[in-house]
């Protein structure tokens, strides 16, 4: 008695099929693999895109100690960073090795969220020690150049976007952030850079994401606000004095 | 009867070109208007080059015209109601962007005549309109932005911006107070507008207790 | 400011006044055309008159043409398609009146054109219209009030109407095949036709197998 | 000043991005085609599926004049869906050929509802010539051998079992025509064929259709009960008999 | 201040008072009339003793009264429409039972005034009443419980009910086609009869095709 | 039975009338009480002329009075809960300006049975009333405007206003704590006044560290 | 404080693990109780191999009752209400399954306890239990099935299985009639049952007035 | 079968009865617990008497564990959490007041333990808990209160509050930091102290700037 078995994104085999006296005759034989080897490396590839996303957020809250630090722990704070994202980078390379010869978008979406991530991470990193946009080329390069054996990895323009999405809500934190330490010069910086995406969007995900930015920015507009307000009552030097006393970063 | 059917079936085919023809033209009234509407957002992050970036926004306007003008040629006599779900969304952009930008270079409110000449032109002459709910509706998304507006010109040291939002948004709510709404939808928009009028207040109280603007006399 | 609101409380004021013109006209239109379809309603337990009740229905109709003539002087030229909902359903009723009437009587498809004329009449020039849609819709709504006739036509012994609607509604299933619907609601309603044809058939097929009537020849 | 393209599924090309006085710099080099190849490709693909839709559409209706039909009718129905059939598999090589070196499941949306759509066809025509299920093999075998350069077009486990699930629907009408042609045996082969879909399913998709399919075989069940009770307050040959003189098959 | 709240407080309690009275006779009410209508269905199974069973459903309208009586000595004169949300759907039940079972023994509508004496009692001198919409409500009901009657009937081989209950129905359907009736849910309804109709003419129709029922003479 | 259905028509027809005699009362009260209620709004502006204001706005209650017992004569006698919701909003309004007008003036918390008094007047011995509920609800929309009113006091450089403000919100906040609230709406309203206070002492916090009041003895 | 922090997190981890343990077993639960709903649809197929189906319908039970003794084992005491929410819905449908399958083969409706004791066997002691409602809940959904299969054991010419439904259903109405529902989404669900009656009375009436079982004698 | 529903319905009078047991005592826990927190709020305006106030919100406790032992008595073992739901926002409500009025008192963070032990007493051991997720709950609600009681002590001219709140809001919010968050509510709560931080930090900002008190030595 045959079973029909389920493909795409369904995992478990189904229940046999003889209803009414009729057997469904249904085999595969035309897939280079086997339904099982595909969700094996189904599985894989979303282990591995967690294991990114949760190294990813552990770099981004590294990098959130650097704009209170001194110049040496900032140093301290960046060689760290650059080892966890060289360790990140190892996922990538057994990414890139489990796709080799298999259908990239086949599998897009069980890796897809792991990327991002990385992506805002290292946006962040970029930012903080360049004040520059990295862009998707750089980011993939990056990837290839520490592999030993020169895979590429490939970045959807998408994914890319996406990342940009998340990065901007760390750079609202990192305003609130140096808000708190009194750090005008910066602030202003960081709101000239957080960027608007373009608002004709017809992508649902993006489209979402960019209002939960615009959400985040006016919220950012409003403490920034709040700080100037208070400035222009005290002299600026007592702030800074203060800030440096107790300032505590709010980061996440 | 089949003679009765096959006459029903070209009406359809006639109907179905109309609509066909309008959809690249609504398409581009779409992007122009969202285009517009993008640019004004630059104006938070600089406050000093408003006039600039109003300009470039109603730069797009004579495009616009242009594709209004093509698309009243394109619907029958009489039928402009029928499509004008079609191009209502955008027009309600279009005419935020007309009254933000107007009221920020000129200090007025400008008319609805005023927007249906320059955006519509001649296809006002074809039976195309901006209804006034439209137009009002433009208007209440206005004092949104402008409290934004006025918490993002504090932050750039503009101490009299707050002043002149404060009194046109001012202005604005006690416009609407004069009006019989009876469309729900803008009366619940007109009902936002406290809120917008409560955070300028805000700002207002906030650099007049720290004495940054001339205590006022009343 | 103050007078820039003033005028726009004008302009709603007037269009206020166009729908309060609009209103007793419409309530009269429904209250005809509710009328009249509960007139038609009468055929299934009278199958001997339908003719008569066939014609006290449309028996309303010039009254009804008055009001539509009325309703299109109060509504400001260009401007019919932004009221139509408020008449939309009303016209349904009256299509599928005169479509099962006229058939009932003359046993032919009465034309759009037709129901155009005699419902709308002076209206017509003034910019209303029946859409070809609503046409359709009535139509669509035909077969289900066959269907039931069918049955109550032999309750009363007549073995006769039975094979005319069959016919009939045939012939429209057959026609609305012709037509390359889009519209959901109306392929929907399509549809159905098939059920109320296969109840049709079931009737003819009772008869003809207790020699009630002769097999018919197709 | 430059621009950022979005990618996957957007086909438009994005405003500038210079807010904040911060331009933008995002540039996309490591892709073998430009966006714009892959807006093609796509827009390619997405009227060749329309097209693929529209004939099998239009054979499933050539199709259902068939049961109806004397022997030798018959078999100018079928000869014609043959040939139909035949016109329809060079979509497919136009595909096969766009899609050649390039990543399947990247398209695989843009393509889909056209394959699902030919297999509910060709299930038909197979279950109406020999009453039995077309497998996934012999679907894709039949395309490939009508294919001059012998290319293989993949189909998914998913897209068939979809077809699957549309060509009850199909089977379905087959059953109330067979009931409106007075052939009682037809419709109990067919309604001993109307499979049911396992019940434990987790895929949206087709669980939605299960549903339907589950109404419309209610209605059949309640179309075959009304036929077989009057059939027993009359003869049975009177039933036939009537059935030749006006019998309609109500397809669509 | 705090003593205008302490009298807020205090009025709250009586009127909280007045709620926790009323409650336990609401919940009797509701008992009692869904025990009457589930009486009512068992007319299906029992096509034989109808009579029996309406009596039994109407021998609980005494101990109703008193409920219905005592809740209105409970109710602060002037504000029985304040509180009538409690008891309106008991009071649709009721309505139902009393149509249905007198139709059933005595073949007549039923009365408001007659269902109000009955069911209310002295409760009207205090105020209460049955609605005419709920009235209006209770008849719609009727004929979808008689439209399955008549199919049990048929299988009880009672073939005189059916002839019965499609003249009845008939008569509700042409007396609500003379209402203006404005209520929404009260028209939704009764256009719901239109089905229950369909169903009782084709039970006919298949007793008197089958020669089980005299052919009708019109 | 048509004859029941006639009578049922009669019945419709009169409560019909009922209902449109009340419309045009209707829309009077709601206009008037929108206009009291606008009229308020104006305090925030004019900080200096707020006890004209107030008797700006209550000076329209004698026409208010006017048309409510015009009102209640138009209504059958216990029937006034019936309808009730169609002036209920309009009471919540009255009751708003009152409560909040009354305070400004002479700083004490209105009654209910003056403001019944004042607004209903002879219409209580009709039947009308307002319900404890609503007051409640009035009161609770005080202190939001209150503290928006906070904010312009000290814009203004009326730094007195805010302390009168936060004892009497103080109060309110209090007073209804030692309700048993058990209306889920008022509760929820109740709680939003925790914000209003907040905000209030917020103000009160920012003037009493600049010393722009004396600091206060506890 | 980080101590007390400290202690917070090691019983998060306590609760995570009792959650990882469980989930395993509920998704195998989850597949046998679809899979025995699922084997039970074959019936409408199959009429004659009934008891089969209901068999190996059935067959899976042992193995549900090892999975559930499991899942109590792995739930702290006490805690069971805490989790049921994952299991309940699989529990309806095996109450689903067992109600329908012991009344084809035994002719009765299974009890509570008889369920709980084959389903739950030791896993009733570890404190897991079927809930009275969910029980009324699974019997609520078999009139539907049989609905169902009325219409298809005419179909198979099998006359008798009809009136067995008709009886069943009519007892398990008259049986919910007696209870004095609370919960809503039962109600609901009882309500429908009404339908499904309705649906085998029509399977009875259409099979009776052919003749095709014997004209029953009340 | 009709006993198998008797006896279903003997089930459902005892599961009712439970809860009408129920019902009295957690109206009186809603009670006091609500009191308690309505005593909590009067801090803000008696920043001198704060001890007493605390002592006399925790002065309901012994009231409240006696309805708490009560009620834990009329639950049937092993089913607290199927009616846990009644009274868990009770119990976030006195977390809160503990939380508060201990670190007021005593500074130092109460134990789940010991709010448990003073709450529940011996329901406790009648199976009745505080989750942890309650308590994490309770605990994040207080930084907002202490916000604002930063504020009100500074109008009070009480200087040294706002540091002490400064350092104890610092340690919940490192606190909650050390915790693997998976609750979502409870994550958001979390990520507001964020807000009251920082509102807390600005008043001890302003008081240090002034001089009202030392630079904090941290
Ligand atoms: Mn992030
Ligand atoms: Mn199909």
């Amino acid at each position: 008695m045959a079973t029909i078995e389920r493909g795409e994104g369904v995992n478990e085999v189904a229940d046999e099929v003889d209803i009414r006296g009729v057997h469904l005759q249904v085999r595969y034989t035309s897939y280079p693999d086997s339904q099982q080897e595909q969700n094996d490396r189904r599985e894989r590839l979303i282990k591995l895109s967690r294991d990114t996303t949760i190294a990813s957020k552990r770099l981004i809250f590294l990098l959130h100690r650097f704009p209170s630090s001194s110049e040496s722990e900032g140093e301290d704070i960046m060689t760290e960073a650059q080892s966890q994202m060289q360790s990140i980078h190892a996922n990538f390379h057994s990414m890139s090795a489990d796709l080799m010869n298999h259908d990239y978008y086949k599998y897009h979406r069980a890796f897809s969220p792991g990327v991002q991530e990385y992506l805002e991470a290292v946006l962040f990193k970029e930012y903080l020690q360049t004040k520059t946009l990295l862009t998707l080329e750089k980011a993939q390069s990056d990837i290839k150049e520490s592999d030993a054996e020169g895979r590429e990895f490939i970045i959807t323009h998408m994914d890319y976007l996406l990342g940009i999405a998340d990065f901007t809500g760390e750079l609202m934190r990192l305003c609130i952030n140096s808000v708190a330490l009194g750090q005008h010069e910066e602030v202003d910086l960081h709101l000239k850079f957080l960027p608007f995406l373009p608002m004709s969007i017809n992508d649902r995900e993006l489209g979402k994401k960019y209002e939960v930015m615009k959400q985040s920015l006016i919220k950012v507009e409003n403490v920034v606000f709040n700080v100037t307000v208070r400035g222009t009552e005290y002299p600026k030097e007592m702030i800074l004095d203060r800030a440096n006393d107790d300032g505590q970063p709010m980061e996440e | 009867m089949e003679e009765a059917f096959s006459k029903c079936n070209e009406i359809m085919e006639a109907e179905s070109k109309v609509r066909e023809d309008m959809k690249p033209l609504i398409k581009e009234i779409e992007r122009i208007s969202r285009s517009m509407s993008a640019t004004m957002q630059q104006i938070h992050g600089k406050i000093s080059q408003i006039e600039e970036i109003c300009d470039k926004a109603l730069s797009q306007v004579p495009e616009l015209q242009t594709n209004f003008v093509q698309l009243s040629n394109s619907i029958p006599k009489g039928m402009q109601y029928k499509y004008q779900m079609s191009w209502k969304h955008s027009l309600g952009q279009v005419v935020f962007v007309f009254v933000l930008s107007e009221w920020l270079k000129n200090n007025h409110l400008v008319k609805l005549e005023t927007i249906t000449e320059r955006v519509l032109g001649a296809a006002r002459d074809n039976g195309l309109s901006i209804e006034l709910e439209d137009y009002l509706f433009g208007i209440c998304s206005v004092p949104n932005e402008l409290s934004r507006l006025c918490v993002n010109s504090v932050t750039a040291s503009n101490y009299t911006l707050p002043l002149r939002i404060s009194q046109f948004v001012g202005e604005i709510y006690a416009g609407f107070r004069l009006l019989n709404l009876k469309n729900d939808g803008l009366r619940k928009k007109y009902d936002g507008i406290k809120y917008d009028m409560k955070k300028i207040e805000e700002v207002v109280y906030d650099i007049s207790i720290r004495k940054l603007i001339p205590v006022p006399q009343q």
